[in-house]
């Protein structure tokens, strides 16, 4: 299945590439939607069936496809929106559709595949796919965003090839030269620390660039900046999922291992100094869509304390990224209707938003709730779990340190977002202002809707398949 | 025999650090392809032939002439400017260089593992950071795209010294080396040169914060 | 009920007493003993003139400080006699109803809009502010001492018998005495007979009362006066008999009278700025007491 | 019986989301009452003795959630729905004006049952994620309610300072909750008193401090206080009058609620809890005196009288430490009446505050003056409140204040000399609460309805001014009238609420051995003698009257303009103001207090317009909010380098993570090595 889903999705992407009709293309959209969901319930069907020898459906793969499945497909509604919105030239329209066709594809690819290099090669794809999407607009800026993504990526990406060198290394003194991740568990007692260290250590690094932590968070930023909203809510929700399944699968590994402490210690510094940065930056950004990316990086920051914490920290983590792909998506697709009302990303000349769109505006205010993790919203409970992993771990300093930068984050937040919903803006005449219909909220209000459910009241099934995720940590 | 061309290579690195002019950089490269190209011929010998083939045709075409070339093509066309314009002076990055590799033989030194020789970690672990040294340390943005080549070669290297075990790698280093260097230089060719003639990074460090 | 018979009987002469002592002291004859009664009396017969200005709270205010006054006296006791009204913490009840009264006798004197009474109203308000701590301080002291939280319990059962209880037994007279003169803004906290308006402070806020208010007002300045002075007589007469109590009671309420006299034509008042740090000065005073008391129940040790 | 009520408050939810705006306030009413009512049902059995409890299935998150109402939960969800009701017929009225903002209203009217609800949960829930989680429906329901008037700047900035901060106290809360969690591993309430059994004392002792804080900052406890002063001013009035009639309460709720759980070290917590409120108290009311916004007054006076409850609590508190019952008693019934006196007369005061305000369109109290004209109804009852917040018989004031008087009278029996100096300084702090209390209403009762009109419309000295002014409608002075009732009821009848009261207490003597040989004051039996004492005043009162106005009948009566000593002429300009009422006040806090002033002086025959201006600032706020947010921003600046657009600093910071991740730990290691080697010498 997974071949057929491969093959039938390149092809597609082939012949939206190929053709300038507009109806044959969004035709071709829908046949995709259609694919990829046939292509999810079968792996849910399937569960922990291997596809090709190198596509393993186990239980963090199907969360997060998924997930990766229910954000796409509004996804792909709002840039069908986005597209006739815009009018655009049929070359670029079909580009972009192409491109974030190709996206999807690599990502979920990306998610079930049980191969490091598999992962890897993926993962450069959705790098080409990403770009040729942040340049959609075609202009200085955007040129300069996506060179900035492509060359800080395939720089990553040559991080994480050394670290697979490395870890070919280290695997060499076993005498086995297979690197899918079943058999680095097998033979994680054998693995040559010093090897690994340096694989896990540029692995890590280069992973970062996707999961947007430090170090190489920053390239990430400018691309949601630039990219069109629809894709940037995919950029900021399903990739960063990517780049996590990157690390994580292989953090797995070490934690078999006796580098298990040392590896914490190198998130526990990432991690923080993205939350760092984002606190920085919050305060102080006036473009709410770096706004949003910079709150999706402290968000991928406390997902990592709440691995490297541990013990609950775990599932707390994965529920955490899932609930945070559907709350900032929803964020990104309210900001195109944000941004027809004002025509401004800045904060500086959007206000009154309730005024103008109260559906919309609410949306916001939701979204707003959920992203700062207050407590009626799902994301509460992951925070509140990764807090109590970090105290269960005895990380006392590290858990006050990260209360005091979420509360000024929470600040700068609510500064901003209310600034959007009610503050008049001087001198905003709102005479043509476009009356928004307020069903293309429906999908936002789904999404969030769909992350407190998960928070507060997880079906069983769903709690056993993140149980199922982290199992083999619980050592 | 390989000990020697890697030395060379090594030498290489230490030559970039102080070369002025960019079409300098581009023979560097071309000179590094055929290194390369020796090295993986008298490296890979346990693979299959269609594999080592293949392997050389893209170290002998792709490294050596192609990119060599498509570069040259590309200074022409953008017409850009002979001289490099390091921000920081041609001795004080041969210093530097020299300290990259002599840290990294230090580390090298540390490894206790017998199924690799060390050298090939040295040539590797030194390109690399000393490639990430020459993108941090220029100005043009071509300079970057060299620097991210010159990566690509040491990181070629390291695959190499697995490459008897894992050859899968040494094509994944290949398909990375392709990959990156057609987009890179792609967009290079098409946008940036269009765009912005003569580039130096100032011009595109408007996506701020502050 | 002996306690309020009494207390009446002494407020008739009390204010005249001190009028009589600072004529005398100035070398004149002076009125009669009765003579403020006599003034009361006729002002109750007087018509009345009200400002426009002012609302129905001007008109029920000198009815509630008077009713507080008398309320606070039916719980003040005689020595080892309750007073009508006894409970466990009435003198709280007391300060509080006192408080009551003095709250309206404010707001009645801002509900002219005049220049001046406001001034006084804010001088009254501050200084009662400041006075009270010190009366409730020594209540405590007190209560530490004899174990009881009411007047009648302390009042009966306090036997100052050893040299640091008159030590505390003086200390406590003179807070007693000088909360009193506050009260009833005399001499050295105000001066009623002065006739620059800036420099006064109860007079001032009834510039404008007039027939029965005033009368109420000056009678209930009367009834304070005498109330205290029983609260200081009950310091000593506490476990005298009846026959001794009462002359005693007298004599105390005479010698207070007539102090309050000789202070009032002998003694200038203070700077007005100067007021607030000398009332509250009284309430170390009583701070000093309650460690008297420590040292007198042992607690130091 | 709970599916009856979800339909009835879906019903109205939709009712209030397609009504038109002006019965979307009737709804609101009526969905009001039909809460009260379920919840009445509930609270008042279970006041009298019989807890009604039910354990729902929970979500897997959550574990089981437990639904609890005792006795204390049933004080405080009475003592909730009462003002509620007053609130939302009062806000009913008071939102006329505002009829056309109709999303607005919608807002307004949704987030005001979602804010009832959510207290009354926060009452009964003993499972703490759902505790958290109401606690925090209560917390945005409150601000969106505060930010009505959300297009004026100011209103929004104290939103959002409000919403932080409790956003800060739910993060106190989270912690001590995580605390238990980790050594027990449940969420509920009875896992706080295993924890508390299990664990020594001291870490019972950080537990209840860390909520402590949680719940002091939602009280307003001093120095937690900064919000309170912005949000209550800038909120309708209806609403300010619930914020620190109710929602403060809930912190209170809190803190006694763990007093119930906790079982540290009762002393020290008493001492704690005695000395934040003493000072909160003093504190509260300095700085209430030197406002001349009328409800930031109000407001500072909401921090004193949380210092007042919270005095009695931390005597009750001792009272338990010491094994004093009597102590305990009063001082936990004096906390819990004074708790229903505030939400009642100080809801009156913002109501009686929003009638001046609708009809002068000013809060500033110095171009206020001689409304008693115009609103004599309003006046009254504001001249009730203040009589009742200021402590004076015969109303509830006095009942409360009383009590806790009595507590620490009573503690004054049984303390050694460290506690009985802590004793005098209780004494002092309470007398100097009621006496500053005394000198603030005077002031504003005075300012604000007596004397002439000192707005400039009406400068002239003519005593019916401007005439814009007129009393509110009926509606809008009943629920003020039912308050004001009810304050007399409890001044007049005290020993009814008292014998309520008893169960509630009950609750924390129930695991305490009491030291029965302690003196024991009657205190309790005087307060059925104040009973028909103050009911005997009123009436004396009224005999006095009546015999004034029979003296009177015969006499001339006649009216003048007020006597200036010779100048015939008042006029509103020469009254005594407000600011130089508390000047030589003023002039004695300096120390404590920070006024900005700014004037001009006066020069020339014919001087020109002058004016003279003082802003009060609470300290306190500059030390720990304004300085510190200043300091972020400057930290903050060090670090926006970060992000300068530069690849090649991009790829450096990859290159310094690698780097020093590599190195750092050989470097450490080969100090550590030095190290041992230096040790060795």
């Amino acid at each position: 299945m997974t071949g057929i889903y491969l093959a039938g999705a390149i092809l597609i992407v082939i012949l939206i590439f190929a053709n300038r009709n507009k109806i044959i293309n969004n035709v071709l959209l829908i046949l995709f939607g259609l694919l990829q969901s046939v292509f999810t319930i079968y792996q849910c069907s399937n569960y922990k069936g291997t596809d090709l020898g190198y596509f393993t459906s186990d239980s963090l793969g199907i969360l997060f496809l998924i997930t990766l499945t229910v954000v796409s497909l509004p996804a792909l509604f709002h840039s069908y929106l986005y597209i006739n919105r815009h009018d655009e030239s049929p070359q670029s329209r079909s580009v972009y559709f192409a491109a974030i066709v190709l996206l999807i594809t690599s990502i979920s690819a990306a998610y079930l595949a049980n191969h490091i290099a598999v992962v890897w090669i993926f993962t450069e794809l959705t790098t080409l796919s990403a770009s040729a999407l942040i340049y959609h607009h075609r202009n200085k800026l955007a040129l300069e965003g996506t060179w900035k993504y492509v060359f800080i990526c395939a720089i990553s990406i040559t991080f994480v090839f050394i670290g697979i060198l490395f870890l070919s290394l280290s695997l060499s003194g076993t005498g086995s030269s297979d690197l899918s991740y079943a058999n680095l568990m097998a033979k994680s007692d054998q693995l040559n620390p010093f090897w690994l260290r340096l694989a896990f250590l540029f692995i890590f690094t280069g992973f970062t660039a996707k999961l947007g932590l430090v170090p190489m968070y920053t390239a990430g930023v400018d691309a949601k900046d630039k990219a069109p909203a629809p894709a940037g809510a995919l950029l900021s929700s399903a990739l960063m999922n990517m780049g996590f399944i990157g690390i994580f699968r292989f953090y797995t590994v070490i934690a078999q291992t006796p580098l298990h402490h040392w590896a914490n210690i190198v998130i526990f510094v990432s991690a923080i100094l993205s939350i760092f940065v984002a606190t920085v930056y919050m305060t102080k950004v006036v473009n709410i869509k770096r706004m949003f990316a910079y709150s999706s990086i402290e968000h991928m920051g406390l997902v990592m304390l709440g691995i490297a914490a541990g013990g609950i920290g775990y599932y707390a983590a994965v529920l955490h990224l899932i609930l945070h792909a559907l709350v900032k998506s929803s964020l990104f697709f309210q900001f195109n209707q944000l941004y027809r009302v004002f025509q401004s990303k800045s904060v500086a000349y959007v206000g009154n938003y309730f005024k103008y769109n109260p559906t919309g505006a609410i949306v916001l205010l939701i979204a707003f709730i959920s992203a700062t993790a207050m407590p009626p919203s799902g994301l509460f409970v992951s925070e509140f779990l990764i807090f109590r992993a970090l105290f269960e771990g005895q990380y006392i300093f590290v858990l006050l340190l990260v209360l005091l930068l979420l509360t000024i984050i929470i600040w700068a937040f609510a500064k901003n977002i209310f600034k959007i919903l009610f503050t008049p803006v001087v001198g905003f005449d709102d005479s043509n202002v476009p009356q928004i219909n307020p069903w293309e909220s429906l999908t936002q209000y789904a999404l969030l809707l769909a992350a407190v459910w998960l928070g507060l009241n997880p079906p069983e099934i769903f709690v056993e398949l993140i149980r199922e995720s982290v199992i083999l940590l619980q050592i | 025999m390989i000990d020697v061309l890697l030395i060379v290579f090594i030498i290489t690195l230490l030559y970039v650090s102080i070369a002025n002019r960019i079409i300098t950089y581009v023979k560097v490269l071309a000179l590094q392809g055929f290194i390369l190209f020796g090295v993986t011929y008298m490296q890979l010998q346990e693979i299959n032939t269609l594999n080592l083939v293949l392997i050389l045709l893209e170290t002998i075409v792709f490294k050596a002439i192609a990119v060599p070339l498509f570069l040259d093509h590309l200074i022409k066309r953008n017409n850009i400017t002979r001289e490099a314009e390091p921000y920081i002076p041609n001795f004080l990055s041969l210093v530097i260089t020299t300290i990259i590799i002599v840290v990294t033989i230090l580390l090298a030194n540390s490894v206790k593992d017998e199924n690799l020789d060390k050298i090939f970690f040295i040539v590797a672990l030194s390109t690399l950071f000393t490639g990430l040294y020459f993108i941090a340390s220029r100005k043009k943005i071509i300079t970057h795209v060299m620097g991210y080549l010159i990566i690509e070669n040491g990181v070629f290297v390291l695959s190499l010294a697995v490459g008897n075990e894992m050859p899968m790698l040494v094509n994944l280093g290949i398909m990375l080396d392709i990959f990156a260097s057609v987009l890179i230089l792609g967009i290079f060719l098409n946008k940036i040169g269009d765009v912005f003639k003569d580039v130096d990074v100032d011009q595109l460090s408007n996506l701020k914060d502050y | 009920m002996l306690s309020l018979v009494l207390i009446l009987i002494a407020s008739l002469f009390f204010t005249g007493i001190i009028i009589r002592t600072k004529s005398i002291s100035s070398g004149r004859k002076g009125p009669g003993i009765f003579q403020p009664v006599k003034d009361v009396w006729r002002l109750f017969k007087k018509g009345s003139v009200y400002s426009e200005t002012t609302s129905f709270v001007f008109q029920i205010a000198p009815v509630v400080y008077f009713s507080s006054v008398a309320m606070a006296i039916l719980v003040v006791p005689f020595g080892s006699t309750k007073g009508i009204i006894s409970f466990d913490g009435d003198f709280i009840f007391f300060a509080y109803v006192l408080a009551l009264g003095k709250f309206f006798s404010i707001i009645s004197a801002m509900d002219t809009g005049s220049s001046f009474e406001g001034m006084g109203a804010s001088r009254e308000a501050l200084y009662s502010m400041f006075a009270e701590p010190a009366f409730f301080i020594l209540m405590g002291s007190f209560a530490l001492l004899t174990g009881h939280t009411s007047f009648f319990g302390i009042f009966s059962t306090l036997h100052l018998g050893s040299y640091i209880t008159y030590a505390l037994g003086i200390m406590a007279t003179f807070v007693l005495v000088m909360i009193a003169m506050i009260e009833n803004s005399r001499m050295p906290i105000d001066d009623p007979k002065t006739h620059l308006e800036l420099t006064m402070v109860h007079e001032v806020m009834i510039l404008d009362n007039s027939g029965f208010d005033l009368g109420l007002i000056l009678s209930t300045g009367y009834l304070k006066f005498a109330m205290y002075g029983t609260l200081i007589a009950n310091l000593y007469i506490g476990e005298l008999s009846l026959l001794y109590a009462i002359p005693a009671f007298f004599f105390i309420q005479f010698a207070f009278a007539v102090s309050v006299g000789i202070i009032e034509s002998f003694m200038a008042r203070y700077r007005m700025s100067h007021n607030p740090q000398f009332i509250f000065a009284l309430s170390s005073v009583s701070l000093l007491i309650f460690l008297g008391v420590l040292l007198v129940l042992g607690k130091f040790v | 019986m709970t599916y009856l009520y979800s339909a009835i408050l879906f019903s109205a939810i939709t009712a209030i989301l397609f009504a038109k705006s002006t019965t979307k306030g009737m709804v609101a009413v009526s969905m009001v009452f039909v809460t009260s009512l379920f919840s009445g049902f509930i609270a008042v059995p279970a006041l009298v003795g019989n807890e009604y409890q039910i354990l729902l299935a929970g979500t897997i998150p959550f574990g089981a959630v437990s639904i609890k109402i005792d006795a204390l939960s049933a004080w405080f969800i009475l003592v909730i729905n009462f003002t509620m009701i007053t609130g939302v017929i009062y806000g009913k009225s008071y939102m006329k004006p505002y009829a056309r903002q109709r999303t607005n209203l919608t807002m307004h009217w949704l987030s005001y049952i979602l804010l009832h609800i959510s207290l009354i949960l926060i009452c009964s829930v003993q499972n703490a994620m759902v505790f958290l989680i109401s606690w925090e429906a209560m917390a945005l329901s409150a601000f969106m309610l505060v930010i009505f008037e959300s297009y004026k700047a100011d209103t929004l900035k104290a939103g959002i300072n409000y919403l932080i901060q409790s956003h800060v106290s739910i993060l106190f809360l989270m912690l001590g909750f995580i605390f238990v969690a980790v050594k027990t591993g449940s969420y509920d309430f009875n896992a706080i008193v295993e924890f508390s059994h299990q664990q020594p004392v001291m870490a019972g002792t950080v537990l209840f401090l860390s909520f402590f804080i949680g719940f002091a900052i939602k009280a307003g406890f001093v120095p937690f206080h900064t919000w309170l002063p912005h949000a209550h001013p800038v909120a309708p009035s209806h609403i300010s009058g619930i914020m620190s009639g109710v929602v403060i309460k809930i912190g209170i709720y809190g803190i006694l609620r763990m007093v119930l759980l906790i079982n540290a070290d009762y002393t020290t917590i008493g001492y704690i809890i005695l000395f934040v409120s003493i000072f909160s108290g003093v504190y509260g009311v300095a700085l209430a005196i030197i406002q001349h916004n009328l409800k930031k007054l109000l407001a500072y006076h909401s921090i004193e009288n949380i210092g007042i409850i919270g005095i009695g609590i931390g005597i009750g508190c001792i009272g338990l430490g010491t094994a004093n019952e009597l102590m305990a008693t009063l001082g936990f019934m004096g906390a819990l009446l004074h708790t229903l006196n505030h939400s009642l007369f100080k809801s009156l005061l913002f109501y009686s505050a929003g009638n001046v305000y609708q009809s002068t369109h000013t809060m500033s109290i110095e171009r206020l003056g001689g409304l008693i004209k115009q609103m004599p109804h309003t006046a009254l009852l504001f001249l009730i409140g203040a009589l009742a917040i200021c402590g004076l018989p015969p109303l509830n004031g006095f009942i409360s204040e009383f009590l806790i008087y009595g507590g620490i009278y009573d503690w004054l029996f049984s303390a050694d000399l460290i506690s009985l100096i802590i004793v005098t300084f209780s004494i002092l702090g309470l007398v100097l609460i009621g006496g500053l209390a005394i000198f603030c209403f005077t002031k504003a009762f005075s300012i604000v309805f007596l004397g002439l009109n000192r707005s400039p419309s009406t400068s002239s000295g003519n005593t019916t001014s401007s005439g814009s002014e007129s009393e509110m409608s009926f509606w809008q002075l009943f629920p003020m009238y039912m308050a004001a009732a009810l304050m007399i009821f409890i001044g007049l009848f005290p020993s009814v609420f008292l014998n309520l009261l008893i169960k509630p207490v009950a609750l924390f003597k129930s695991d305490i051995v009491f030291n029965p040989n302690l003196p024991q004051m009657g205190t309790l039996d005087s307060l059925h003698t104040i009973n028909w004492v103050s009911a005997g005043f009123i009436l004396f009162i009224l005999a006095v009257w009546g015999i004034r106005k029979l003296v009177n009948q015969s006499k001339v009566i006649a009216t003048e303009p007020t006597w200036g000593c010779g100048y015939c002429l008042p006029s509103s300009k020469i009254q005594y103001t407000a600011n130089s009422f508390v000047r030589t006040y003023t002039k004695l806090a300096k120390p404590m207090l920070c006024i900005e002033k700014d004037e001009t002086e006066i020069e020339g025959i014919f001087p020109t317009k002058k004016h003279y201006d003082t802003h009060p600032y609470d300290n306190i706020e500059r030390i720990l909010i304004d300085i510190p947010l200043i300091k972020v921003a400057a930290v903050r600046e060090w670090f926006v380098f970060l992000q300068n657009g530069h690849l090649q600093r991009y790829i450096l910071y990859g290159i310094i993570f690698i780097a020093s991740v590599i190195v750092i730990p050989v470097l450490i290691d080969s100090f550590l090595i030095i190290l041992q080697f230096l040790n060795h010498l």
